[in-house]
Parts: C-alpha cells; structure tokens; sequence
C-alpha cells in the first residue's frame, strides 16, 4: 500500500497544472469558450505537446503508456481549470473502445492521430428512452453485405458536435434491453445519413444529439466482435466513472479553496465572515467531503482498471454515489457561504457548482449507483 | 381550537378557485406550469385583470383599495394563485414598498403612488443590497446629500431584481455619514428615469438576467420623495423586510412543484418501471411533503399570531418560515432533478427556445429544471440568509 | 380556522400542568417508578380526581366528553413530565376500542370503573411476527357453543401486565395477513389460560407478552361485529398516534427547554456555552424541530377523529413521520449539546431521549409510515 | 501509487485471520456479536492469548514487547481483530499510559508498569475529565500538592470508564494553581488502592454502570510516580489524546456491524418480505458503506502520513477519522433500530437475561440494539467532541 506518487507522477502533475494555472485561468477560460467549438483548439495542440493525449494509450500503438493513477492526476487538475476541451470525451470514452476492443488496424489508423491532436472522436453510447442504462440500445445495425447499415438516434453525445469519427453502439442482436446482441461502429461524423445537432451543456461544455439514417459502414467498422460489445462498453464505463470523480475532486479542492479564500477576506459586521463558528464549521463539513471524495476516488481508479467486472462496479458506483453526494454538499454551502455572488456567472463559484452538478448527472446520479451497489449487495458482504 | 376551514372560508376559496379558473389566461398558466419566466406584458395583463375585480392589493387597508379580508381568506388567496399556478404580484409595489409608503408615508406619496402600484402602472424595484453590504444591510454606502430641495446621490446598489423593467425604485441611502450605522439611513423613492441612473444586468448561474447593478452618479431627487423622517429609514425598512418573511414560506409554490413532480414522474421511465412507482423515489417525495405540510401549519400559527401582535411588529417565528421554506423549495428542485435525469443537461434558453422551430433536446418539460434548481439556492440567501434567521432566533427568541 | 384555546381548555391545561409541576418533577418520577407496577397508584388517583381518566369519553358514557384537543393537551403534558401511569395503554388505546365499538351494556360496565381509576384495561393488538402491521393476526378465536376459545401469542402490550382486563383482538376467519375476519374481545386479565411475562420497556414503563392458551370467553366478550373488527382497530390506532404525537411535543419541548438552560449556565473555556455560534444554530436547528412537530400534531388531532379513513391515515402517518424524524434531530442534539451528563441517567435530558427514541416506534416508525403514506399517494394529490 | 496490500501484507492478514479463527474462544467471539459486553475476566484471557502470541502490544517498541510491524499491518491487525470479532485489548492501558510511559516515563517507570500492562496484570483507568472541564480539559481543579516524597491529591475525576476493576489511574492533576491554564498541569499515576480513593458508578442511559466518578480525597501518591516532569503534563496528555484520535474512527467495527446488520435484515420480516429484499433498505446500508469505505481509505492516508510526520505530532486531519467515525458508527446503530422495529422496546439487562430461565422477549438478538442506540451516541462526545474536532480542522487545516 503506497499513497505517494512516483517522479514521473508528481512531474506529470506539476506540468499540467502550470499549463492550466498559466493559460487557464477564469478570465482566460471564457475566451477558450467562444469559439464554435466551444473550446480552444489551440489548448488542445498543448496538450497533445505535453503528451497528454497519448497518456492512457499504451506505448506500442502510440500512446505513453500512463495508467489509472496518471489519468487521475490529468482529470483532477482538468477538473480545478474547468477545462472545455473534449479530453473526456474523446480520450477516455472514444479512446477508452479503442484500447480495450480496438484491432490492431483500427489502433494504427487512429491512436497517433488522436495522440497528435488532429483526430477528435465521440463515444455515441446512450439513447434519449435510456436514461443512464447504456444497454438499452434501440438504435439497430442490420447486416448489409459485407458491412451494416445503422439506424437510430443517440442521445447526449459529448462533444459530438465537434468530433471527427464517433463511436456508436447499435444493436445486432436481441432486444432493446437485453446486455447480449450489442455492437460498436466507427463511423465517420460526416457520413451520409448522420444529423448532428449540437448544443451547449448547463456547464458550458458541447453535446449533440444525432439521428443516424440508414448510414452505410463497412466491415472494418466493426470494433470488437459482433454483439459482445457489452463488456467492453461497461468496462469504458466504469473506468469513465473514475476518470469523472477526479475531476470532480479536482473541482472541489477549488470550490473549497475559493470558498476559504471569500471567508477570510470577505467582511460583513465589522468582521470577516471566516471568523463566525456557524460558518467555519461549515467549511469544514465542506473539507471533510472533500477528503472523503479524495479518499472514493483513489479506491476507484485503482479498482476501475481490474478484471472482475463485478467488483469493479461495486468500486466505481460506490466512489460515483460519494461523489454525487459531496456535490450536493460542496455545492450548496459554496454558494451558500458566497452569499449573492455565488449565484452569479461573474464569479468563478457558479461555474464549479453547474459543472459538478453535471458530474453528478454523467454517466449516472448517486441514485442510480447507490441503487447499483445495492443489488451488487454492497461493499461489506459475508465473504469481503 | 378548530384548524379546519370555516364554511364561510371554504366558500371563500371556492369563489376564489373558479375566478381564477375562469379569468386566467391559458398561455400565462401554461408558463408557469413549464417553469418559465413570466414577461412584463403577462404581469401588467394579470395585474389589471385582479385590478378589475378589486383583488389587486387584497392585504392593503380598505381606503387604498385593500379587501378587508381576514388573515386566514388572504392566506386562501395566495394559496389558490400560486396553485392556479398565476403569477404572484410585484412584490416590490404590492408588498414591499406599497405598505411603507401607506404606513409611514405622506398624503401626497399615498395619493401618488399607490394607485399606480395596484394597477402595475408604475413597475418598483428594490434598491437596498450594495455588493459590500450583502447581510450586514446597515452597512450601506450610497449617500444622499442635501441639495435645495434636492437629494443628489451618489453610489450603487446590486441584486436588484427586474430594475430593467423599474420605473421607480424605492433605496436606502445614507444621509447622515457620522450617525451609528443604523442611524443615519434614509428611505428614498427615485424614479428611474432621472438622469445619472444606470442598470447593468448580472448574469445568474441559471442563465438568466433579471438581477442588476444600479448606479448612481449625481442623480438628483426632490425631498418630496423622502418616505418618513430622514435618517429614520432603517425602521421601514426592518418593517418592510419583517413583511417579505411572512410571504417568503412559499407554501403553495411549492404545493404546486410537488404535484409537478409526480405528474411528471409517472411520464418517466426507469430501468423499465414508471419513477413514480418505485417505492424510494414515493417516500422521498413523502418525505418533503410532510415537511410542506408542517410549514404550512406553522404558516398558520404564525398568521393567527399576527393578528395579536402590535401592528408592524413581526413575530421572530416568522424566521422558521424563512428557513423551512426556502429548504423545502430547494429539496422541490433537487426532486425535480432527480426525475429528469441525463436530459438536466441540454442548456437552452427561453429565447432560443421561443426562436427556433425543431423541437427540444430531450422531453419538452426538461430545459428548465437545471436552470431552477441553480436558481433555487438563492432563497436561502436573499430576504436575509438562513444564517442571519438562525442569529434572530437564537437571539430572540432563544434568548442565546 | 382557529389555534386558540377554549376557556375550559386552557383551564385543563393549567390545572393538568400544575399538578405534574407539583408532583411530578425528576426526583418525584423517579419514586413513582419503584412500585411493582413501575408506577404511582397515587397519581392514577388523582388523574381521575382531576377527571382525566374521564375525559375522552361521552357524557352518556359517564365521561367528560373531551375531543381531540383536550386529548392532546393532557398527552403534551404528560409527555412533558414523562409520567409512567398507563394513561395511553388504558385510557386512550382500551378505552378508544370501548368508545367506537363497545355496546351499551359493555360501555355501563366498565367506562364508569375506568374513569374514576377503579379498572385498568389494555389493549392486546400486535403479535410477535407482526412487526407493525396490526392486522397481522395469527391468535384464533373458535367458536365454542355461545362464545369462543382463544388462543395465540399477543406482543408489547403496553401495561399489559398490571392491567384488570384486556381487549385481545383475534381471528375468526380469513388468513394471517387478511384486514377482514379480525375481532374483538374483552377477557379478564386472570382469566384461565392467561400467560402474561411483564418486563420494563426501555423507557421505564412496562409492557407484556402475553400467552393466551384456550382461553374460553362468553358471547357478551365480542366488541362490535364478528369478523369486522379492522376499521375500529385502525381508528383506535390512528387515534392513539395523534396521541402519542402529542406527548412527543410534551418532551420535545421539555427537551428543548432543558437544553437551553444547560446551554445558558454551562461554562467553558471561560464563557457559557451558549454563546458558541455553531452550538447556538444547532439549538435553532432543534426549536425548528419542535415547532413543526407541534404544527403536525395539531394538524394529526384535528384529522384524526375524521371519518374519512384514509385522509385520517395520511394525516397520522404524516405526523408521525414528522415526530420520528424530529425525535432522532431533537435526541441527537439534546443529548450532544448536553455533552456527557447527556448520558447518564441521573440527567434529566436522557430519560426523555429514551422515551423519545420510544415513541418514535410506538405504532410504526417513522419509516413505516413515509411508507404508508407513499402508499396513500402523499398528501398533495391532483385532488387535493 | 498503488493502494493494493502488497502479497506480504496480504500473507500477514491470512496470517493474523486464521489465529484469531483459532485462538480465539467462542464464547468471548459470540458475546459481542451479540452485541454484549465483554467482561473483566474474558479480556484477560484474550489478552493472555495475544500475549503469549507475542501480539498483545504490537505498535510498541520492540524493546517493550512491540512486533516492529509497518502501520499498515498494524492496521490490519485491528481490523481483522474488529471483525473477527475479537475484543480490543485495554486501551487505558495499551494505547495511552503504555505509550506515555515509554515515551515520557524513566527507567524505573518502564520497567515496573510496562509488561504489566502487557499482561493486564494492571487494569488502568483514566482519571482526566472533571465534572466541570469537559471539553475544556485543561480547566481541571484536582490538585497535587508536594508534601515531602508524596503528592497529596484531592478532587474529583468523572466519566472514568471501567474504574471499577482497575488496579491503577492515571491522573492529570493541577500542581502549580497560579501557572496559566495548562501550564501547571501534572500527569500522575495513582495506585488505586490507596486510601482516600473512592469510586462512585454512574448509570448510563443504556442500563450500563462502566463509568464512574473517582473521589480524591487526601491521596498520598508517591513522587516516583510523577511521569515527566512536573507541570509539563498537558504536553503529555496532548500526546496521548492524538494517539486516541486515530484508533477512533472504528472501521472495523462499522464494517462487522454492518454484516451483522445485512444477517439480522435476512431474518426480519416486513410486510410479508424480508427486510433484507427491499430496495429502500438495501439502499439506506448501501450509502452507510459508501461513506465507511471512504473513511477507510482516509484512514490509510492519515496512516501514510504518520510515518512521514514528526514523532509525537497529530495530522489534524485525523479529526476526520473522529468525526466521520463517530457518524457512521451512530448510522449503524439507526439501521440497526430500524431492523428490530418494535422489539427494540423491552429492556433486559445482560445480568437479567443471564439469570434466567425463559427465553428472551423478542427474537434472541434484540435486546441489545437499543441500548447500542443510546450508548453510541457518546461517540461524538468523548475524545473531544465532534464539535471540538471542527474547531481544530478549522483553525489547523483551514487557516480560519
């Protein structure tokens, strides 16, 4: 058992948090929002140079080979900028398909692209009857020749407005619920038959709804084997869970400092605000979740990377139920200790409280994993 | 002690019911009912509609156009309104500063202003809040120095909610600098067309703009409209926020929310069963509706009370319905989160809306939940925050 | 609409109040507790001089004819001074059953004894399995010629074991489980195949299990209808939890008062502790509590005589709901504000704890009836 | 970073579980997943058993008896002593006295009390709080007064759990009454025998008599027992408490309840299915686990800490482990209620139940959830209440 980071690992994170702190403060953050995009492309080429792109991919198909403690640093400090670029989206999710199921073919002709910067993709993984239920897959690929023709509509694709190539999920097999049947498709964004309609997120990020018509793929469009794209998809999930509870971390240490930082300068009564008890323990019901977010979000990415999908579920759901809650917490009594300005887009605050409110929603609230874990029986069993 | 309605209330709140059934316009309703924002135009209709009927200002005295009604019938009121769901009346004029000006006020400012404010002529806002004031209200910096017959005033105030509508607003200035805090404030009614007044919207966290700066550079204001005695001010003005607590439970709104709710989680589907029959979704629903129904009856209690305290006092219970109400209103929203899910997350305007002819991402219902629920942690901050109302009870009646 | 209070009831306040104030102060309860009945004979003497034991029954009944508000004030009372006198079990829970199903004959037997303290009754309406649920009835009674044989297992029957008579209810049709096929009968509490096992509750009262093995009764044992004993028994129970309300209110208040005085003298770290901002919110947190309570009991009394089944279930359920949750806050920092006097028994404020913790089960926790009124569809309806 | 147990720690575990499955008598072992409590004679036979081991101080220095294991496996020690579930050794004796006493104590002290502590051949207790101090500790009134080779002490200590077997307190006593507040402050170990103590049991609200106040009056204790030096005593107390903070989240003892919670949920019928199937249920648990594994993994990172703190110096971030402890500990004992319902009611005392004949009322496991109830809600009272470890995050962690 070991807590501490390797050199590699603390260099890691003192790189990119000096790229964030230098070019990603709040002011500067609203200008990378500006573009059609939603986000700054030349952010993104920065990151592609600090390597942060290749990380989780593995170094022979072109990527540097970082685990999940690596992709926790990288989320964590996204998560304290805000960042708007597609690094979730298109490096965890569309990237996470292509490391666990991707052939050899598919990783040459899309890794380095998407490594160097040039190659946005999108992971098209729910439906707008799903909820946060990813195997409820209406949307249909039927056999068409040598390759498929896909139809449906996809819902909440992050980023996929903006993105090159989408992954897609359609169903082969079964039926609309069924975890057996499931496939995945690269598909080329402009492809005849795709509509995307895109639109700006509660957080200010970009997701796109997109209707897919009788979209023609070939057989090399296939990733993984027919039907058995479930497991696959999960496990994309779960460590896609992880990834989203870092970052959320990474927001909370903020709101926390932000938070700390107004207390002791802000002065009501002849005094500052920081010196009322009411409030200080408050701020310190704000810190305890933040450490036991901290804590979760350990626990999950080192389980979120494992084998037994099982107890990678219970891992992920329990650290995503913590998560959810500690936003509600962190959230509330920000806003509540910043008194009016919290409310506001003039202040950095409300910006954090709308992103963790949406980090909460992504890929299932603590209501779905709390329910989750439950049927999974739970972290503490007879036989744990 | 009888709790229940007499049938001489319950008559009341059936007449009451079906003219709102009645005189309601569909599209205003409909509105409401989307979590939307209510426009200018739609309050003025409104207003002028409750105008007609001699309901515009139930609570005032007779004289200025008031009912005579009893506390508990004008409770039956703002019930029955907020559950139509109508909107409620500008609550600057009609409860703000419409009972200072007839309480504290001069003939001249009674016969000016307040017809005026019962037909929504004239649209008030509120100028109290200054960004360093925030709770400590008495700390106030925008001064008033006497000029001839003039006040000219200098300074800014902030959250003024709706000052992009105002004709007038009603301020708090200091005009006595060397005075104890609380001493030297006086209450001032400025029309907002006087030169030297500007309004900068604030954008909220709910994408909305209806707050605003307002600056005062040199603007000039006749004596006549000083309410009162000068340097008096702060005592409207704790009169006035002793008023906004009362209305500030918001009982039936959130009676309303709760029907939402469950009207809206029968439409939703989870892993296959309906959300409003999965037993833990029910009983959280359950559980805010008890907590509604126990701030109503203290609402209650509370009303009654009013009714054998001195006039213009206000009853330090008053902060449970503060404090209640606004958590309530807060747990209403975070249900309605729960319901909507993934489909929270589509940010789209009412303008865009109204603007475009393809339909909604997601469920027609689902765009504005997100905005209401980062709107609705403001109510446990403005009207003085939930901590300052714990300060009064400790203070006042826990003698803490 | 009207909270006021009628002359003759503020009277009855006064004059419950003043007699408890008198005689039933800490040290004077804890005497009354030594007995062998675990309470004071004397003090049921005076109830009755005082005409409580009469209250709620009809004039022609030989009582008083109080209604539900003059139940709750002398239950607030009693819950105030944690009395230990079976006045719940025999007055409100037996004496109800006789109130709504007992015949005329029934009625001039045993009201007249009950009011003026001569005759105890109990009423024995859950069984062990049962939990909650009281219609959950596995004791049969068998026809045998005029009258019936009873046998079965009765639970936590409050004052069961020092009571002259009690009121058992038992099966004579229809499955376990069934509402109907349930009735009522009077049995005397000596009676030939009676078991009773008497012990403390945790609250200092007493309770009983009890064995009923071929108990044979008369025909005239019968309360109301054969088979058709459910509603009197939901009326009773509902009746008796606006009750307990009440007397939850009693100790809430006591709780809280006490609470503030310890707060107002306990000094440390050189000033009274009271004057802690954070210990001071908390102390909002608990009156805040205590008023919403008080707002539900009375809104539980005043629907609880209805004869509208279920709007009085929701309404109790409601208020119940209300009491067990407010109990847990109260308790919680009634005894922590305390500090550690909180946990010891030669303190006040513990003893209300327990009897709190108590009440909150008494007739369904607060779980249960957040369940039951889910059940009901809630009190804000499209009706409603 | 890798948060895995290493194969050599894991090994140790396997180790450590299976002597516990082994040595550790059954009687001892059902008693307290019974949830009752262990007696004198029982914890002196456990501890024996570890002794004999070689386990029964094993954080100590190796040269008192300690194993010299790293603070993981010492940590998974505990928590496999928690679940299995085995009594935890003495804490007055192993984790306070012994401690001060290797670290602050002289030679002669070591080798008297140590490896009698070890053995239990001393039971010690603790004599710090005072009916006056509470929270504030160091207001304490005992007074030490040096007369010749002995100290004279009188006053009054309280809240001194298990006092009634103990064969010696340790004591902070005031010594120099005119020193600042915790500058005259003295750390004495008493025999318990000596005249002039008496020891008065106080019946807590869960029926037991563990805690005890302890009369001092004109005790004669040797100065050889002073530990330290004179009027530095709080330095030692302070030093003792932090080591109390870390042992005081209980992980294992939440985790052990709650498999006993899920094992008693199976058994319990509601509405005619068991407790353990309703989603509601399961989901209440399931967010009680969430918030223990986190605590559990804060655990370990204070513990990662530790070795790289200063020797003798507390991460304030332990306060944590307290609060959060606490909680969950007070949260097992509601679900433990809510399983039991009704049968929480009647009281039967351990002694009473053990006297009889007749089986218990209620299923056999109920009787001691409700004391369990009321008896947890001390944890966030002692070792400095949560209040005052807020205080401490505050002022220590967060600069306010």
């Amino acid at each position: 058992m070991d807590f501490d980071l390797s050199e590699e690992q603390t260099m890691l994170k003192d790189s990119v948090e000096r790229l964030l702190k230098d070019q990603y403060g709040f002011e500067a953050r609203s200008k990378h929002g500006t573009g059609e995009a939603g986000y700054s492309d030349k952010m993104w080429n920065q990151y592609a140079e600090l390597g942060l792109l290749a990380l989780p991919f593995a170094e022979e198909d072109g990527g540097i080979g970082g685990g999940a403690t690596e992709t926790m640093i990288v989320m964590e400090a996204f998560g304290g900028a805000l960042i708007l670029e597609p690094f979730f989206a298109s490096i965890i999710l569309a990237g996470g398909v292509l490391r666990h199921a991707g052939n050899a073919d598919q990783k040459a002709a899309l890794i380095p692209a998407m490594a160097e910067g040039s190659l946005k993709m999108a992971f098209a993984c729910a439906e707008p009857q799903g909820r946060y239920d990813l195997y409820d897959v209406e949307t249909t690929a039927t056999k068409d020749g040598d390759g498929w023709v896909i139809n449906g509509k996809k819902a909440l694709v992050l980023h996929g407005d903006s993105a090159d190539k989408l992954i897609v999920s359609a169903r082969t097999a079964g039926n609309a619920r069924d975890e057996d049947g499931i496939s995945l498709f690269i598909i080329d964004a402009d492809a005849e038959g795709v509509t995307r309609n895109g639109y700006p997120t509660q957080d200010g990020l970009r997701a796109a709804e997109i209707t897919l018509q009788s979209v023609k793929v070939g057989p090399d469009a296939l990733i993984g084997s027919e039907g058995e794209a479930w497991p696959v998809i999960s496990r994309v999930a779960d460590e896609a869970i992880a990834a989203l509870c870092a970052e959320a971390v990474g927001c909370f240490e903020k709101m926390h400092e932000l938070t700390l930082e107004y207390l002791k300068t802000r002065s009501q009564f002849g005094t500052t605000i920081g010196s009322f008890q009411a409030l200080q323990h408050r701020a310190v019901d704000m810190f305890v979740e933040l450490e036991q977010s901290r804590s979760m979000t350990m626990y999950a990415s080192m389980l979120a990377t494992g084998d037994d999908a099982v107890e990678r579920a219970r891992a992920v759901s329990a650290a995503k139920a913590q998560i959810g809650e500690s936003a509600k917490v962190i959230g509330r009594e920000a806003v509540q200790l910043h008194g009016g300005v919290g409310m506001t887009m003039e202040y950095a605050i409300g910006h954090y409280f709308k992103r963790t409110t949406m980090l909460d929603i992504l890929f299932g609230d603590a209501n779905h994993h709390l329910k989750r874990l439950a049927q999974l029986d739970g972290l503490i069993r007879e036989d744990s | 002690m009888d709790l229940r309605f007499t049938e001489d209330e319950l008559a009341f709140r059936d007449e009451v019911r079906s003219f709102f059934r009645q005189a309601l316009p569909a599209s205003i309703r409909d509105n409401i009912v989307a979590g939307r924002h209510t426009s200018k135009e739609e309050l003025v209709t409104w207003t002028r509609i409750l105008h007609d009927k001699g309901w515009a200002v139930p609570h005032w005295p007779v004289e200025h156009g008031g009912t005579g009604w009893s506390p508990v019938k004008q409770y039956i009121y703002l019930e029955e309104m907020s559950q139509a769901p109508a909107p409620a009346p500008l609550a600057f004029g009609v409860n703000m500063v419409g009972p200072v000006i007839y309480t504290f006020g001069n003939e001249a400012q009674k016969s000016r202003f307040l017809p005026r404010i019962a037909t929504l002529e004239d649209w008030w806002c509120q100028g109290f809040s200054e960004p360093g004031s925030g709770s400590d209200l008495a700390s106030l910096k925008t001064r008033a120095v006497r000029d001839g017959d003039h006040y000219v005033v200098n300074g800014q105030k902030t959250w003024t909610t709706l000052a992009q509508h105002a004709d007038w607003i009603f301020c708090l200035v200091r005009t006595d600098p060397d005075a104890r805090k609380q001493a030297g404030i006086s209450f001032l009614l400025i029309d907002m067309k006087t030169p030297g007044i500007t309004v900068r919207p604030i954008q909220t966290i709910d994408g909305g703009k209806e707050v605003n700066e307002v600056f005062f550079d040199d603007v000039r204001v006749p004596v006549e409209n000083l309410v009162g005695e000068e340097n008096k001010g702060w005592n409207y003005a704790k009169f006035l926020l002793g008023n906004e607590r009362v209305n500030i439970a918001r009982v039936g709104v959130s009676k309303e929310r709760i029907r939402r709710i469950k009207e809206l989680a029968a439409l939703q589907r989870v892993g296959g069963e309906r959300m409003i029959d999965q037993p833990e979704f029910r009983e959280k629903v359950a559980a805010v509706e008890v907590r509604l129904k126990a701030l109503e009856m203290t609402q209650l209690r509370v009303l009654a009370g009013e009714a054998k305290r001195e006039k213009g006092t206000q009853d330090p219970a008053s902060s449970i319905l503060k404090i209640k109400g606004s958590e309530i209103q807060q747990a209403t929203t975070e249900l309605l989160m729960d319901v909507v899910g993934p489909y929270a997350m589509p940010y789209q305007s009412e303008e865009a809306i109204d603007g475009r002819n393809e339909p909604d991402i997601g469920p027609d219902w689902a765009s504005t939940i997100a905005p209401a629920y980062f709107n609705t942690r403001k109510v446990s901050i403005y009207g003085g925050s939930n901590e300052i109302q714990k300060n009064i009870i400790a203070k006042a009646i826990l003698g803490l």
